[in-house]
């Protein structure tokens, strides 16, 4: 277990958006947060994140109380994240996109952050993210140039040139087409090789049972399921709760 | 990226030499600055005396500018109408200095260098001209200040004059009035926050203590304020015997407005700010009856220069001259009479023609002479209105009051 | 001469030009009030040399950690608020400096203060030497930036500008470096602030007020935020305009509103600034680099 | 005095409410910091002015300044502002400058940098009550201010268009999507906005008897303290914001003097406000 939050809860003004949720993430693992809109996914996930910090409850990484941190202190300790809706530095070329991500461990210091960014290694080790998302044709283009699917893999490349032990993943196919979506997937698979582990929140149902090993599911602020996708699938109160509003 | 860099400085460096080559042209032959200073013909061929002006012709200031630089061509073409002096023309050089003291140092530069005037007049206020004035001093090109009233600007050195008070002078001249004339006791200042402001409170405040008035409150507000309400309101509940009231014409005018409305009738002692006879009086219209102010031209003058130029510049541009316009044309005038003194166009005589000015008779009084700090020596006008026209009131010349600071 | 004071006119308005560049070019945090810095920076030369004879080398030193220190406050105090907020808030101190500077008799008040000649080694410097000390001044204000764009510290910079939450999530702590940014785009405004003194000889509160702001940013934006070659480009276009159109005197102030209105209507980048038609002239001409620093 | 102070102070209140509406109103559709809104201050005045010596009818002369003015805002608006809505903030921040001293400067050339008077007879007297006067112009202010006041928060929340200002100023592109006719909307927000701002710079040259190229310069900034503190873009909160910035300068200037600029004293309310409530006093709770 790399990850895990205990009995989180948030509330904004009078508003609970989440009640006691506890989640576990295992190493190497793929872990899917999943509800209808509203659940209070993007709460969780921003929890996690340090956008905000818990009403109640604890985040613990590797062990280490987390709680409370800021996004970039949690950053550096190695959980990356991306954004659901695309945060790619559009005034920046890709490959200075990537750069960004390589400086970590320079920002603190005063007389590091002087350091020359572009040093030849420097620029060969984010041409392998780069080509590893197969963005290479792109690498000298201006981020805000780039189609949505291709900003999505750059925010990707991004997050893992600060070579995290955790990925997390806001929401990732919002928008992208089938065939996207599918490589996504692929990808996903692949990164899963490489030991790190992930958590995503997904509202595309299709998408999350495919790529995770396991999925929580959270609705009005609370878990109301946790299982593989089959044992999800099967579960009546999570069919309840995105049919419900049918009724 | 290295080549950035250099084409970034190479550009500048292509600025620079555009520039210096601009100034350049305009003066081939002269590499040393302000060495020599004979008098050179002018390229029409005919030989005229260069004098150069500035003013706020743009910018907050605009109106006082253009009150300048109207009374400075009217000044130029009188000379010249009556035959130049020394039998040449006087040319005028004039420049907008937009309120700005940069502006006003480098219209300095280019006047001393390139254009190379015997001498300059400043119609500007005391921030330009005070900053300018050490450019003048160093080129040795001499400069009358019109109507700026801080008391550095002749601190400069020796080529440097005032044609107007020093501050402290007409707040003592106030002070004067104040007291002895109007029978106050109890005064209330109002006094707008600047150089000017300041000095002439200083003097009042020195003065009237000696005469045995008392200041009971001095208020001040920021140039451009419209709104006195609040401070005529508690200015009210003190009850003074008079408000010494130290503003240009635009806030002035308010004030006077502002206390009809509040139905205060105290009254109100002015100072030469509000001599703007478009931007006071103009706005003020009647209802400014029985105030009274300090400035330095009478309008009630026989003498033939103060009616010649009030009546010259009425029929020019189509109202009465103010006290910014009036001064601007006296330094003008005394400039042609100090040429005429030394008899040479040469910035050195010019200056030495300054010093030997005696019992002058310029449009804001008769001048007795300009002491060694370069500070005129002359008397105080006390004006009133009457019947919605300003008449004189009283002259203030004990030279225990209008002796102005000179060089010890 | 002419020639020369228009030149340490301009030298002077390039470095505040690029002083807030960093600030609101490089860092996209809103200044609107550079000028106060500016003041900051020639107000403790004027006490610094005026009423205690300090030389010009401290003076210079003193006069821009001041300017840079009081910066950092403000980026400090400024972290609670952003865009808009941050740009009205910039003004709002920049007329709170002024009046203080106006009302406090330590400043001189409301008549100014006098600063005396610059005198190097016991010589007097006179405009050329001024000139030159501007010069390098500007010179390393655009090494120093020439550095910074190429390091760490730029890349972060730059990434805040254009989304903060994303640069947060990658380890960059915003906060940081965006009252880093203040503390040095300010800390060059005190060193202009600070030659500009010995320059003019006498300042007033006036000189620094928002409008002097307003030409500062102006100067940069209209060049090209975020370059380096912009801000300067800017300074020299808009600092030469009122003397270029001294012909035209009475109407530079509407020469000048149109410039700015032209500008950012159709080149609102700047002119040497991304995307400009300058900007792809040279992209066209020069050959691809790596842009790889050995 | 203490209530001679509080007439004092609601009148310049009043001033101050209508001057900064015009700018809130751009700011609350735009984003924009309008500062060429005080230059139709400035226009306003002396179209007034010139409309009323050419009628002598001041109710005339305040409806055409209005329309007048706000064409040119709409002008303005079409040519100028909504080609640089998707620029930097900066972008237009600077061109509104350049708009401002333009018409400054424009106003000076055709008019002559010196005062001019704008005196207009009004057909009633002011109040004398014991020991508080109220002259007629302020009469006028106060109540011209407050009729389109009145006016403005009626088209805002009891009106179909005022509706579609609502959801336009929460969010263009979601009104856009609910099929609000932005075109519209920004054109009413320009026509009022401007004419607001020019109808005060009127009211300010009848009640000071004064107008001059140079009247816009104070309100250019000021006006931007008080729809911060009015919580940017919110018409209710700038009408209170500037009621106390008017009632505290006058109570400051009245009681103590102004140990600072009048208008220092609006930024450090500002400043220190900012501080503690970074989204303005009256920041409604989605902003």
């Amino acid at each position: 277990m790399i990850l895990q939050g205990k009995d989180i809860e948030k509330s904004f003004g009078g508003l609970k958006a989440l009640n006691g949720v506890s989640f576990e993430l295992g190493n190497n693992e793929v872990l899917g947060i999943i509800g209808p809109n509203g659940a209070g996914k993007s709460t969780l996930f921003n929890i996690i994140c340090g956008v905000y910090s818990p009403t109640k409850g604890s985040i613990h990484f590797e062990g280490k109380n987390i709680t409370g941190l800021k996004p970039h202190d949690i950053a550096r300790l190695g959980i990356a994240r991306t954004f659901q809706i695309a945060h790619a530095f559009r005034d920046m070329t890709v490959l200075d996109n990537i750069l960004t991500a390589l400086g970590i461990d320079e920002y603190n210091g005063i007389v590091s952050m002087f350091k020359l960014a572009k040093k030849s290694d420097t620029v060969e080790s984010a041409m392998s993210y780069i080509e590893l998302l197969d963005l290479k044709d792109a690498a000298n283009k201006k981020a805000g140039e780039l189609s949505l699917g291709m900003m999505r893999r750059l925010e990707i490349a991004r997050a893992l040139a600060l070579r995290p032990k955790v990925l997390m993943l806001d929401e990732p196919c919002a928008g992208l087409s089938y065939d996207d979506a599918d490589e996504f997937i692929n990808l996903i698979s692949m990164l899963k090789g490489q030991k790190i582990s992930i958590m995503m929140v997904e509202h595309n149902m299709n998408v999350a049972m495919r790529a995770c090993d396991r999925l929580v599911v959270l609705n009005f602020g609370e878990k109301i399921a946790e299982g593989t996708p089959n044992e999800i699938q099967n579960d009546p109160l999570v069919i309840e709760a995105y049919l419900g509003k049918e009724e | 990226m290295e080549k950035r860099l250099f084409s970034v400085i190479s550009l500048l460096l292509i600025a620079l030499m555009v520039m210096s080559g601009c100034s350049g042209n305009q003066q081939p032959q002269q590499t040393q600055s302000s060495g020599q200073q004979e008098q050179q013909p002018s390229p029409s061929g005919e030989e005229t005396i260069k004098i150069g002006f500035f003013a706020p012709v743009t910018g907050p200031a605009a109106a006082d500018g253009e009150s300048a630089l109207n009374s400075a061509k009217l000044a130029v073409e009188t000379i010249n109408n009556a035959g130049g002096i020394l039998g040449k023309k006087i040319e005028l050089v004039d420049y907008d200095d937009n309120f700005k003291a940069e502006q006003a140092v480098s219209i300095a530069q280019k006047l001393t260098t390139s254009d190379k005037v015997v001498a300059v007049v400043s119609g500007s206020y005391s921030n330009p001209t005070r900053a300018a004035a050490p450019v003048y001093q160093q080129a040795k090109i001499p400069m009358v200040s019109a109507y700026a009233e801080h008391p550095d600007i002749t601190k400069a050195g020796d080529y440097i004059f005032r044609q107007s008070f020093v501050g402290p002078i007409q707040g003592r001249a106030g002070a004067e009035v104040a007291v002895k004339k109007l029978g106050a006791k109890k005064i209330a200042v109002l006094q707008v926050d600047n150089d000017f402001g300041a000095s002439l409170v200083e003097g009042f405040k020195e003065r009237v203590a000696k005469l045995g008035g008392e200041v009971i409150s001095v208020d001040t507000f920021q140039l451009g304020e419209k709104e006195f309400t609040p401070l005529l309101t508690k200015i009210k509940n003190e009850n003074p015997d008079l408000i010494y009231m130290v503003a240009y014409a635009v806030e002035g005018s308010q004030i006077v407005r502002q206390m009809k409305q509040l139905n205060m009738t105290v009254q109100l002692l002015g100072t030469e700010g509000i001599d703007a006879t478009k931007e006071f009086f103009g706005v003020l219209g009647k209802d400014v009856e029985g105030l009274v102010f300090t400035t330095n031209l009478n309008r009630d003058d026989t003498r033939k220069v103060t009616q010649d130029y009030i009546k010259n510049y009425t029929e020019k541009y189509g109202f009465a001259p103010d006290m910014v316009g009036a001064s601007v044309y006296d330094s003008f005038m005394v400039l042609a009479e100090a040429i005429k003194l030394s008899g040479q166009a040469t910035p050195d005589a010019i200056k030495d023609g300054m010093y030997k000015i005696h019992d002058f008779d310029a449009v804001t009084g008769v001048i007795t002479s300009y002491n060694k700090l370069g500070e005129v020596i002359k008397p105080v006008q006390v004006q009133t209105v009457k019947n919605g026209e300003i008449h004189f009131f009283d002259e203030i010349t004990d030279m225990e009051i209008i002796a102005p600071p000179d060089i010890q | 001469m002419y020639g020369i004071v228009v030149a340490i006119n301009v030298g002077i308005f390039a470095i505040l030009a690029l002083s807030v560049n960093i600030i609101t070019g490089y860092a996209g945090q809103p200044n609107l009030g550079q000028a106060s810095f500016f003041g900051i920076g020639a107000y403790t030369t004027a006490i610094l040399a005026g009423k205690y004879g300090v030389g010009f080398l401290p003076s210079l030193i003193i006069s821009g950690f001041i300017a840079g220190i009081v910066g950092l406050l403000l980026g400090l105090a400024s972290l609670r608020v952003r865009d808009d907020f941050l740009a009205i808030t910039t003004i709002g101190f920049n007329f709170v400096v002024v009046a203080i500077f106006q009302y406090v008799p330590f400043f001189g008040a409301s008549m100014g203060l006098s600063i005396p000649p610059l005198k190097l080694f016991g010589y007097p410097v006179g405009y050329v030497g001024l000139f030159i000390i501007i010069l390098l001044l500007m010179l390393l204000v655009i090494l120093f930036t020439k550095r910074m764009e190429r390091s760490w510290i730029g890349i972060a910079l730059v990434s805040i500008r254009n989304n903060e939450e994303a640069a947060e999530s990658l380890g960059i702590d915003t906060r940081k470096f965006k009252v880093i940014s203040f503390g040095i785009g300010t800390l060059i405004a005190g060193f202009a602030g600070s030659v500009y003194a010995y320059y003019m000889g006498f300042i007033m509160s006036y000189n620094f007020q928002f409008m002097t702001s307003i030409t500062i940013l102006s100067m940069a934006v209209v060049g090209g935020l975020g370059t380096i070659a912009g801000p300067i480009i800017g300074a020299i276009v808009l600092g030469l305009a009122p003397e270029i159109f001294r012909f035209v005197s009475d109407y530079r102030l509407l020469i000048y509103g149109a410039i700015l209105i032209l500008m950012m209507s159709f080149q609102p980048q700047g002119l040497v600034g991304d995307g400009s038609i300058f900007a792809n002239i040279v992209r066209k001409l020069r050959p691809k680099t790596s842009g790889v620093d050995q | 005095m203490f209530l001679q102070q509080l007439v004092n102070s609601i009148v310049i209140g009043s001033v101050y409410a209508l001057t900064a509406m015009g700018a809130t109103l751009v700011y609350g559709i735009l984003r924009v910091l309008d500062i060429a809104n005080a230059g139709a201050y400035a226009v306003g005045a002396y179209i007034g002015m010139a409309i009323y010596a050419l009628t002598g009818n001041l109710f005339v002369s305040l409806i055409a300044t209005l329309i007048i003015s706000g064409a040119i805002g709409i002008c303005l608006e079409k040519f100028i502002y909504l080609r640089l809505l998707d620029k930097p903030s900066i972008v237009p921040l600077i061109t509104s400058i350049g708009v401002f001293i333009f018409i400054e400067d424009l106003l000076r050339l055709l008019n002559g940098p010196y005062a001019k008077r704008f005196p207009a007879k009004l057909p009633f007297s002011g109040i004398q009550l014991s020991s508080v006067s109220i002259p007629a112009t302020w009469i006028l202010v106060m109540v011209v201010t407050a009729v389109l006041l009145f006016i403005l928060w009626y088209i805002l929340y009891h009106t179909r268009i005022g509706l579609a200002w609502r959801a336009t100023a929460q969010d263009m592109e979601t009104a856009k999507a609910m099929g609000v006719n932005i075109n519209l909307v920004v054109a009413l927000n320009f026509l009022l906005g401007y004419g607001f701002a020019a109808v005060a710079g009127s009211l300010i040259g009848i009640m000071y008897n004064s107008i001059s190229p140079t009247m816009g310069d104070t309100p250019a900034y000021k006006m931007l303290a008080i729809i911060v503190l009015g919580g940017l873009g919110n018409p209710v909160g700038t009408v209170l914001a500037a009621l106390i910035i008017g009632l505290v300068e006058t109570f400051l200037g009245g009681y103590i003097g102004f140990f600072l600029p009048r208008d220092a004293i609006a930024f450090v309310a500002l400043i220190i406000m900012l501080l503690i409530r970074p989204k303005g006093l009256f920041a409604s709770n989605n902003a």
